[in-house]
């Protein structure tokens, strides 16, 4: 198990290498082919080419792209300073690079800003796994019924409607109309109620767009499930049906949300663009739409990154835990 | 089979039809049979004859009717005095399990991967006993383990299905089966996914078992040796229905079906001088939605015309053949002796 | 799953003597081997090997059929897709015609494909469901590119009904075919290219009782009508016995005995085949009680770590200690009968 | 292990469904397996409706300039005379909605948004579907190879598939856009646009279908008709493309249905965030970023676009949830 | 480009009582009360709170609380706060005959915000901070132009001497005295020396790039907390002197600005008045705007003034076949300017106009020869001048446009559909907005791409005719990045015009001469302008001491006070 845990983190790391590389490539290389060049964009209006040339030296941008990705890497571990003559302008580690339109340390801002996400992935993710498990196994179970075509058709829906239509809609009702919800966002540690009531309409318009997707999803696992010849044998024992179903079947359906959990959850950490968007929330998502707006390489990077690096950890532990639930997956 | 008691089990024209796109599926379309405690039945027929719907209508574990899927059951079936087609689920449920019980044919897939064996056996146990304590059913489970012949029950009481070899898992299924000591224990196809050896441990195994609980078994196959090791009396069935029913030495003997005929000779046999040639069944198995009219085997049957298109328009019924034989066949009996006599037996 | 534990170093293999024969078999096999590395790790290092096939010795001759028995896992499959080059051997000799088609590549084997065939197992898998019969029973003229007289689907149409199946079904998709059929079906694309030699892997295994004989005769008539040879691997030792002229035994990657048919199953000398024949259970009911049977106690062992010496000592009532320590070679018992044992049954010897 | 085309049971019950259908077959003559699943599709009245839906949709993107020549205004055209000029918003309720502006003007403009959606229509399709087969043909390649050779190619592909699947997809995308010249290979910019969403779309989208694509390969290598045309001599190319993708056919045909709703969301997501056609080219999700400005004033400007997405989406996941049932009788 | 500025009032100082635009040229509700706190919120957030490298007019309007300067603008509504009086200096600057040296002495007692006292040589090294441009990016550098005369100064960073001053036209011969001297005459020179770029930063206290952390105050207030993206929370400065002031009332007892990402939220909290201002002064969304006009109590509170932008379209001479006049005539007289002005806003947001000096600068009329204010395209004249121009049949071009400014990109698309009446075939090209200085900063660019049209705005950098119209027009201010005569006009006489102003002292005439340059742009039918931009904003009715200050375009910051003390 450990020799297993330490393999896969060498994974990990050897995928955010990959994923760190291809994104430096990308957003280091494109201006240069596209005839634009990157320390333009953070000298003032008219570039005097001393300038230009001072900050491409200070930013690193005059060095091979090997070597701009190798002071990269290295920042992430031991720190790293950008010098311009005597101003030297110190990012210390975990240096995922620094900002010089906003003059900030990255990873500090991916800290502060993932505590949006943190709070929307979490409550979202709670709500939807219960409703969207919860209607999905009751549909399997009254299976050709009424209720089971109504809340397939409601999950089918579900997931065709854009999740920020359903936003604004649902900003325009509840938010502008009735007024039962504030349409902002305040932090949990300035005012837990106003942190509860502003996340309240994007939790259940991420958790709507989601539970629709778990519930086909674990409708489909438990038809499959209760076809299994286990299944039967748990009958044959004479087992109560509620026991059948809450510990034989339940227990494998579950396996395979669990993965897909894993990896939305990983997604929605490292940034919920159309949510934050549709809702105004500060977020990682958010910070790198407007980053990339104004070209702020070093933060499009950073969350990049950030994001890919939950997405990574989350499938990590979702193969652990299905270690731990299914007997058969051996790690090693 | 005693003729003054009721006997323990009793299945009277059963049918059970299921309901499809393509049509209505007969599996099972009139089916009696009676079995004692202490007895062993044996089923064979090919592949599709019904043999699996029979033993889960005895058991209950078709879907419940008004379900995709359910199947009509018609027809009764007397389990120690009581019928389970007409009871309840839930009392359909207490039985299971507790006075009868059932083996599969894949014990990988018919065990539940993420429970260890120990406690899917402690499971049935304590569904049936609820006052036992996880401490002594947990002795139970090794207990019957030990009983199937696992080797360090206490150890392997802990491991998971995938842990067992093929013979191993069969093992654990019979535990499991038997851990309620039910009086009523139906195998279908036992040993079909297991070698030869190992199948003559499982078999041996049931026996033995069967000798310390005198329960009735009701032992489902194809294969013909098998059944000839265990059963006491063989049901024939073919198209969902039985054509011949009797005592295993006399159906061995002196078979009275013609598609018996060609279920041994058809097979190549160990015991027997070498043939020439076998004497295969000719075409494919029926269709169970256009079941082919009268007896369902006469497009198969070599001798359908000696019944002068009798078997093309009507449906024979099981009838006494000998004592305690039944056959469903239009030949008269006289003409079916001669047939076999002349020409089946010195082939097989 | 893999199996944890490590292989045992191994025992030198003593290979046996070739079969005497004074013409040249149509196939010879010679200290075939086929491990499957088990690894492990990163860098794929690897642990072990399944010793799927562990050093087999034996020959076909043209006209013949050689029946193959032996429990699951055994190696029988292995040894069928070595022989017919679907696999690459880890080491031996695979002669065809007194050519060593051990290591050719998919080139250089194609034209020895013709004279070589395979019927298959599963009649449901071995057919793709995408392709009608046409297409399947005429694969074989298209793939070795080989001319027929009145177009190939007058030739596959002729193949369908030398294996007993319409004309008509030409158009038509596996699914609407029985198992029977489509075994039927899997016989006449092998027999498309008139081989010379036809490997099937449990032809009949799949199929119900009264369907199996249908398949029997009609590889048995087959035979008699084109002179073909083949090498016939089942489980079922009735089935072998039916078929085969000669049969050979297999245990954990080794052949433990073959002979000719009736003096196998009239005398075995094995241990091992003895107890596979005793296990095989007999439509009689009469004799169950007087029948003394050999029960083997546990499970074939695993091929990733076999036991030493004989590899059937574990499961033998007749093991000693040289059986520990030395593999006993495959040595011809009696004309005909060769066997892999310290202690072999029926001898004149013992 | 089955492929969803098949009609047989498993593996014991087997041979008395081949029997059924056989019997069936003698009744119809030489089904192909397509044509039973069309026999089965023409059953399913709501896969039916979302197919005619599908196609009316398709004609109508097809035959737009008709279209609103006919019944609508040219698209860029603007209408002074139905703007407020004091608040820019459509004159009367309902965003403008009369006999002659059948689905109102928009805002600032008074262009019509009749004629808008049906032009937006035929990039959210031609996107959609030129990303679909992108996705399909990279994936179906890139799967069929990984599942087929195994070994390194499938260690390769495999990991170029995960490390895809971890990059924020959504982030990328939208970077990926921005730093895209106005005209390339002899484009204009809305060409270059719907070419980047193309790329981009269908180039994070062939993971999946990869993935899935790998599953089914790998398990067909396993069937004997594989090793059957290896023992005739077949070579690679022959096994790849002649025996293993006939069979992939169906997964394939409902993978692709299935990801041209996904792709719209995604299309009109990107558009929603300002990575897609730019104006005044019409686009769903650019109209509904527009409308997020002023959904309180003018809602119309919203719900139409919106709705627009949801029945497009909607009808294409009724038609491939159909046809997949279709395709695969136990999926359901 | 550029801060803003501007309306059209012409009273001076008076009190008025709320209403519609009664802050453009009144004092609302005048008051001298204390206490409380101003709540300022913006739904963008400030570029730098650095002085030097600041560029938002709202910064520069912010900057007011917390960084003086030796002269500054007058805390007076309209027209009166674009005058410029002594802030740190002691009085109006000595200014030479030759009117190259300017001497300055500063008041006496001035302190930052802890205690330490402000000296001519501060000042200095602000100045020079700004000629690092490599590390103090981002703000204006008309400095640099006029104090640089071919040192080739790199600022204090990587300054030889000892002292880091190392500048040679700024001399500081005591701590109270500053000398500048020019090159050449430069009557607008004051302007840049009120600007935060020129305000005192003490050396031992800079932190470089990231000054802007932690600005260190020489204003009524200090900052309390800097979180970027969040707020920005200022207090009372105790060491500053109220005496020493000549127009800061400082009556809030602290100064909050809020950033929200949610301008709804934003407009929402003003019309419930948890909100005070708009800090962006950019005008309230389409939404709430539409609320407010439809509300006479709430439009009460608002006003819709000019903020001394003008939006216009650029034509390029350069690029064919607009290098013939009668084809940029044809273009002015085809343009449907109401559809345009709706394509921005509509009224609200902008007036129409017809030339190229912004109402609240000096010298501005309402000359207008192509009739644009009429709001109609004259389709005949322009079919005529077409004709003229030897393309009866029309022609094609492109027009550039930030694609990233959504009123900008209608404009576009406005001016497409409205030249498409007399078949010229306009591509609309929208090029990645944050690389204006190299795209159509960069004349190069704009030939090879064919850019006939370029749509943009500009706002003048500080309130005079050179100020708006030279980066403009003077051919002498063509760079080959960072260019903003786009049209590159290179007149020797427009660029005389303005060397002529420089070196007039009296404004009056200068703003003549202004004129003249305006009215000879026009005629070259170079520009189209689209509007005088405006923009409705919100106040508070709690707050006090609400006008418009022409100097910003924007409600004077520092002269607000709040009503109830909260
Ligand atoms: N749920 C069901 N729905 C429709 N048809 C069914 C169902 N279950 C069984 N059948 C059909 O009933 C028939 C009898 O099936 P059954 O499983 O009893 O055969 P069997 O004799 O056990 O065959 P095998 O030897 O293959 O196990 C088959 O044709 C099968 O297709
Ligand atoms: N590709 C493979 N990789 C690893 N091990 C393999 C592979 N193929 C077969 N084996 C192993 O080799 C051994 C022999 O397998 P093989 O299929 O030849 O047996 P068999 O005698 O045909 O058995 P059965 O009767 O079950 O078909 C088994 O232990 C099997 O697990
Ligand atoms: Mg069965
Ligand atoms: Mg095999």
């Amino acid at each position: 198990m450990l020799v297993y845990v330490f393999r896969r983190l060498v994974n990990v790391v050897f995928m955010l290498l990959v994923v760190a590389a291809v994104t430096f490539g990308i957003f280091f290389m494109v201006p240069k082919l596209t005839g634009s060049d990157p320390a333009l964009l953070y000298v003032g209006k008219i570039a005097d080419k001393a300038a230009v040339e001072g900050i491409r030296h200070k930013m690193g941008l005059d060095k091979s792209i090997i070597e701009q990705f190798w002071l990269f890497l290295k920042g992430i571990f031991v720190g790293r300073d950008f010098n311009a003559g005597v101003d030297v302008t110190h990012c210390s580690a975990p240096c995922l690079g620094y900002s010089f339109k906003t003059e900030r340390e990255v990873w500090p801002l991916l800290l502060d800003r993932v505590g949006v996400d943190f709070s929307l992935a979490v409550g979202a993710s709670i709500l939807w796994v219960v409703l969207g498990t919860g209607t999905g196994v009751v549909s399997a179970l009254r299976r050709g019924t009424l209720l089971d075509r109504i809340t397939m058709t409601g999950a089918l829906a579900g997931v065709s409607l854009p999740m920020y239509f359903t936003g604004l809609v649902a900003l325009a009702v509840f938010a502008n109309n009735l007024g039962w919800f504030p349409n902002n966002y305040t932090d949990f540690a300035d005012d837990p109620l106003l942190w509860f009531e502003g996340l309240v309409l994007p939790w259940i318009t991420l958790a709507f767009l989601f539970a629709a997707t778990y519930a086909r999803l674990s409708r489909a696992t438990l038809l499959d499930v209760l076809g299994e010849d286990y299944i039967r044998t748990a009958r044959a024992k004479g087992l109560a049906e509620p026991v059948v179903i809450g510990k034989h079947a339940m227990r494998s359906t579950l396996t395979p949300i669990l993965t897909i959990f894993g990896m939305d959850l990983g997604g929605l950490l490292g940034g919920a663009v159309l949510t934050e968007k549709t809702f105004n929330l500060r977020g990682l998502g958010y910070e790198a739409v407007t980053s990339i707006a104004s070209s702020d390489l070093p933060v499009i990077m950073g969350v990049t990154l950030f994001a890919a690096f939950f997405i990574i950890m989350a499938n990590l532990l979702v193969d652990m835990l299905y270690a731990v639930v299914d007997p058969r997956v051996r790690l090693g | 089979m005693s003729i003054n008691d009721k006997p323990f089990l009793s299945v009277r024209d059963l049918k059970v039809h299921f309901p499809t796109d393509d049509g209505l599926v007969k599996s099972v379309n009139g089916l009696s049979f009676d079995l004692e405690k202490g007895k062993t039945l044996g089923i064979v027929g090919e592949s599709g004859s019904g043999k699996s719907v029979t033993s889960l209508s005895i058991m209950g574990l078709h879907r419940a009717g008004g379900k995709r899927g359910a199947p009509q059951i018609s027809g009764e079936i007397w389990l120690d005095g009581e019928d389970l087609v007409a009871a309840g689920p839930d009392r359909v449920r207490k039985l299971r399990g507790q006075k009868m019980a059932m083996i599969f044919q894949d014990p990988l897939t018919a065990m539940h991967p993420y429970y260890t064996v120990g406690a899917q056996i402690v499971e049935g146990y304590r569904a049936h006993h609820p006052g036992v304590s996880k401490r002594e059913a947990r002795k139970r489970a090794i207990e019957m383990l030990d009983r199937v012949g696992i080797p360090q029950p206490d150890k392997r009481v802990d491991n998971y299905p995938h842990e067992f070899s093929g013979g191993m898992r069969q093992r654990a299924m019979i535990a499991m089966a038997l851990v309620n000591d039910p009086s009523l224990l139906i195998a279908d196809e036992p040993t079909t996914a297991l070698d030869v050896t190992v199948q003559a441990q499982i078999l041996d195994l049931i026996r033995d078992l069967q000798k310390e609980f005198g329960s009735a078994v009701i032992i489902i196959t194809h294969d013909l040796g098998v059944v000839a090791e265990l059963a006491d009396d063989i049901l024939v069935m073919y198209g969902g229905k039985p054509v011949e029913r009797g005592p295993a030495a006399t159906l061995f003997e002196s078979p009275e079906h013609p598609y018996t005929w060609g279920l041994l000779g058809s097979m190549p046999r160990l015991d027997r001088e070498l043939q020439d040639r076998l004497t295969p069944v000719k075409g494919t198995p029926p269709s169970l939605i256009n079941v082919p009219s009268g007896c369902a085997f006469h497009p198969r049957c070599p001798y359908a015309e000696l019944t002068g298109g009798r078997s093309t328009t009507e449906v024979p019924v099981l009838a006494e053949a000998a004592p305690q034989h039944h056959a469903a066949c239009h030949l008269p009996i006289a003409e079916r002796h001669r047939i076999f006599a002349d020409e089946i037996a010195p082939r097989l | 799953m893999t199996d944890s534990q490590t292989a045992a170093p191994q025992t030198a293999t003593v290979p046996a003597p070739a079969p005497a024969s004074d013409r040249e078999p149509l196939l010879r096999v010679t200290g075939l081997t086929r491990h499957f590395p088990v690894t492990k790790g990163l860098f794929k290092r690897q642990v072990g090997a399944v010793r799927a096939v562990d050093g087999i010795d034996f020959s076909v001759n043209a006209g013949e059929t050689l029946g193959v028995v032996g429990e699951s896992g055994c190696g029988k499959s292995t040894m069928g897709r070595l022989v017919t080059r679907l696999d690459e051997p880890t080491g031996g000799k695979i002669e065809f015609e007194g050519a060593d088609i051990t290591h050719l590549g998919v080139g250089a084997m194609r034209p020895y494909r013709r004279d070589i065939q395979m019927i298959f197992q599963d009649p449901y898998s071995s057919l793709n469901p995408r392709h009608t019969i046409g297409t399947i029973v005429g694969a074989p003229f298209r793939l070795q590119k080989v001319a027929t007289e009145h177009g190939v689907k007058k030739a596959v149409q002729d193949l369908l009904e030398l294996c007993g199946l319409s004309p008509e079904h030409y158009n038509r998709y596996p699914h609407e075919f029985s198992g029977g059929q489509r075994q039927r079906i899997g016989i006449a694309r092998a027999l498309a290219l008139k081989p010379k030699m036809i490997i099937a892997d449990e032809p009949v295994s799949a199929l119900d009782v009264s369907i199996q004989a249908q398949v029997v005769n009609l590889l048995d008539d087959l035979q008699q009508e084109l002179g073909l040879t083949y090498l016939i691997i089942a489980h079922d030792l009735s089935v072998v016995r039916h078929v085969s002229d000669r049969v050979a035994v297999m245990y954990l990657g080794k052949v433990v005995e073959i002979a000719e048919r009736d003096s196998l199953y009239a005398s075995p000398m094995h241990p091992y085949t003895n107890a596979l024949m005793s296990a095989v259970p007999v439509p009689d009911p009469r004799r169950k009680e007087r029948r003394e049977r050999i029960l083997l106690t546990g499970d074939v062992p695993s091929p990733l770590n076999p036991p030493s010496g004989c590899r059937f000592r574990t499961r033998c009532w007749k093991a000693q200690d040289i059986c520990a320590s030395q593999e006993p070679p495959l040595t011809a018992a009696k004309a005909g009968h060769q066997v892999a044992c310290h202690f072999p049954e029926n001898s004149a010897t013992e | 292990m089955t492929t969803p085309t098949e009609t047989t049971g498993p593996a014991a019950g087997a041979e008395p469904e081949a029997n059924s259908a056989a019997a069936v077959a003698k009744k119809i003559e030489g089904r192909s397996p397509g044509r039973i699943a069309w026999d089965r599709l023409k059953r399913d009245k709501v896969a039916l409706a979302g197919g005619a839906v599908v196609i009316l949709l398709i004609l109508a993107a097809i035959f737009a300039p008709v279209l609103t020549a006919l019944f609508g205004h040219p698209v860029d055209q603007p209408h002074p005379d139905q703007i407020n000029p004091d608040l820019g918003l459509p004159k009367g309720s309902f965003g403008g909605i009369n006999s002659d502006f059948l689905l109102g003007v928009d805002p600032t403009f008074g262009r019509d948004v009749f004629s808008r959606i049906l032009y937006g229509a035929r990039i959210s399709l031609l996107v959609a579907f030129l990303a679909a087969t992108v996705s399909v043909l990279i994936g179906v390649v890139m799967g069929i190879m990984a599942g087929y050779f195994g070994g390194w190619v499938d260690s390769v592909i495999s990991r170029v598939m995960d490390v895809l699947l971890a990059f924020p997809q959504l982030l990328f995308s939208i970077a990926l856009v921005s730093v895209m010249p106005n005209s390339l290979l002899g484009l204009n910019d809305t060409g270059v646009r719907v070419l980047v969403l193309v790329v981009v779309i269908g180039f994070f989208g062939w993971p999946y279908i990869g993935r899935i694509v790998r599953g089914q390969a790998l398990s067909l290598r396993e069937r004997e008709f594989v090793d059957a045309a290896r023992s005739l001599g077949a070579g690679k190319a022959h096994i790849l493309f002649r025996e293993l993708l006939p069979n992939l056919v169906a997964p394939i045909l409902v993978y692709a249905t299935l990801i041209i709703p996904t792709n719209i969301l995604n299309e009109a997501a990107l558009s929603f965030l300002g990575a897609g056609v730019r104006p005044p080219t019409p686009s769903w999700g650019q109209m509904l970023s527009d409308a997020v400005a002023i959904y309180q004033s003018d809602p119309t400007y919203m719900v139409v676009p919106g709705l627009a997405i949801f029945i497009t989406v909607l009808a294409f996941n009724l038609f491939g949830d159909g046809l997949r049932d279709a395709l695969d009788p136990k999926g359901n | 480009g550029g801060h803003k500025g501007g309306t059209t009032g012409d009273s001076a100082g008076a009190k008025g009582a709320a209403g519609f635009n009664a802050a453009v040229d009144k004092v609302v509700n005048a008051s001298d009360k204390k206490g409380g706190t101003l709540n300022l919120w913006s739904s963008t957030d400030v570029d730098s709170l650095d002085p030097g490298r600041a560029y938002y007019a709202s910064v520069w309007n912010f900057e007011r609380f917390y960084a003086r300067t030796l002269l500054a603008f007058d805390g007076k509504p309209g027209k009166d706060g674009l005058k410029l009086v002594p802030d740190l200096a002691s009085a109006q600057p000595e200014i030479s005959a030759d009117g190259k040296t300017y001497t300055f002495k500063l008041k006496s007692g001035l302190k930052y915000e802890d205690g330490s006292v402000i000296t001519s040589k501060d000042i200095k090294y602000g100045i020079e901070r700004v000629f690092a441009q490599d590390v103090i990016s981002g703000g204006p550098t008309y400095l640099i132009n006029e104090l640089d005369q071919g040192q080739g100064y790199k600022g204090p960073y990587t300054d030889t001497d000892p002292n880091k001053l190392g500048l040679k036209s700024v001399a500081t011969p005591d701590d109270s005295t500053i000398v500048f001297t020019l090159a050449k005459p430069n009557s607008d020179f004051p302007y840049l020396l009120a600007m935060g770029s020129a305000s005192p930063v003490p050396q031992k206290l800079d932190t470089g790039a990231k000054y802007g952390d932690k600005p260190v105050s020489s204003g009524p207030y200090k900052f309390k907390s800097v979180d970027p993206g969040k707020g920005y929370e200022l207090v009372r400065n105790e060491n500053w002197d109220p005496a020493s002031d000549p127009f800061r009332k400082a009556l809030p007892d602290s100064v909050k600005l809020t950033i929200t990402t949610n301008a709804d939220d934003m407009d929402s909290r003003l019309l419930a008045g948890t909100a005070d201002l708009d800090w962006g002064q950019t005008g309230l969304s389409q939404a709430a705007q539409a609320k407010v006009l439809q509300d006479k109590a709430l439009k009460d509170n608002t006003d819709d003034a000019y903020n001394g932008f003008i939006r216009y379209v650029s034509i390029v001479p350069k690029v064919a076949p607009f290098d013939n006049i009668h084809c940029r005539n044809a273009v002015l007289y085809a343009a449907d300017t109401t559809a345009l002005q709706t394509a921005r806003g509509g009224s609200v947001a902008g007036s129409l106009f017809g030339s190229m000096l912004p109402p609240n600068i000096l010298g501005s009329d309402d000359y207008d020869p192509y009739g644009l204010t009429k709001g109609k395209p004259n389709l005949d004249k322009a079919k005529d001048e077409l004709k003229q121009c030897g393309k009866p049949d029309g022609f094609k071009t492109t027009v550039a446009v930030r694609g990233n400014k959504a009123k900008e990109v209608n404009s576009a698309v406005a001016l497409q559909t409205a030249l498409k009446a007399i078949n010229i075939d306009v591509t609309v090209d929208q090029y990645d907005g944050k690389l204006i200085s190299s795209v159509i900063g960069a004349p190069d660019v704009v030939h090879s791409k064919n850019y006939g049209l370029i749509v943009m705005g500009w706002g003048a950098d500080y309130p005079t005719g050179s100020g708006y119209l030279q980066p403009l027009v003077d051919g002498r201010f063509i760079t080959s990045n960072g260019n903003n005569n786009f049209s590159e006009i290179n007149d020797p006489a427009i660029n005389g015009l303005f060397d002529q102003a420089a070196a007039e002292k009296d404004p009056a005439k200068a703003a003549d001469l202004y004129k003249q340059v305006n009215h000879k742009v026009v005629d070259g039918a170079y520009y189209l302008p689209i509007v005088a931009d405006k923009a409705l904003n919100y106040r508070n009715p709690r707050l006090t001491n609400v006008y418009i200050t022409d100097a910003f375009g924007e409600v004077d910051f520092q002269a607000l006070g709040v009503s109830d003390g909260k």
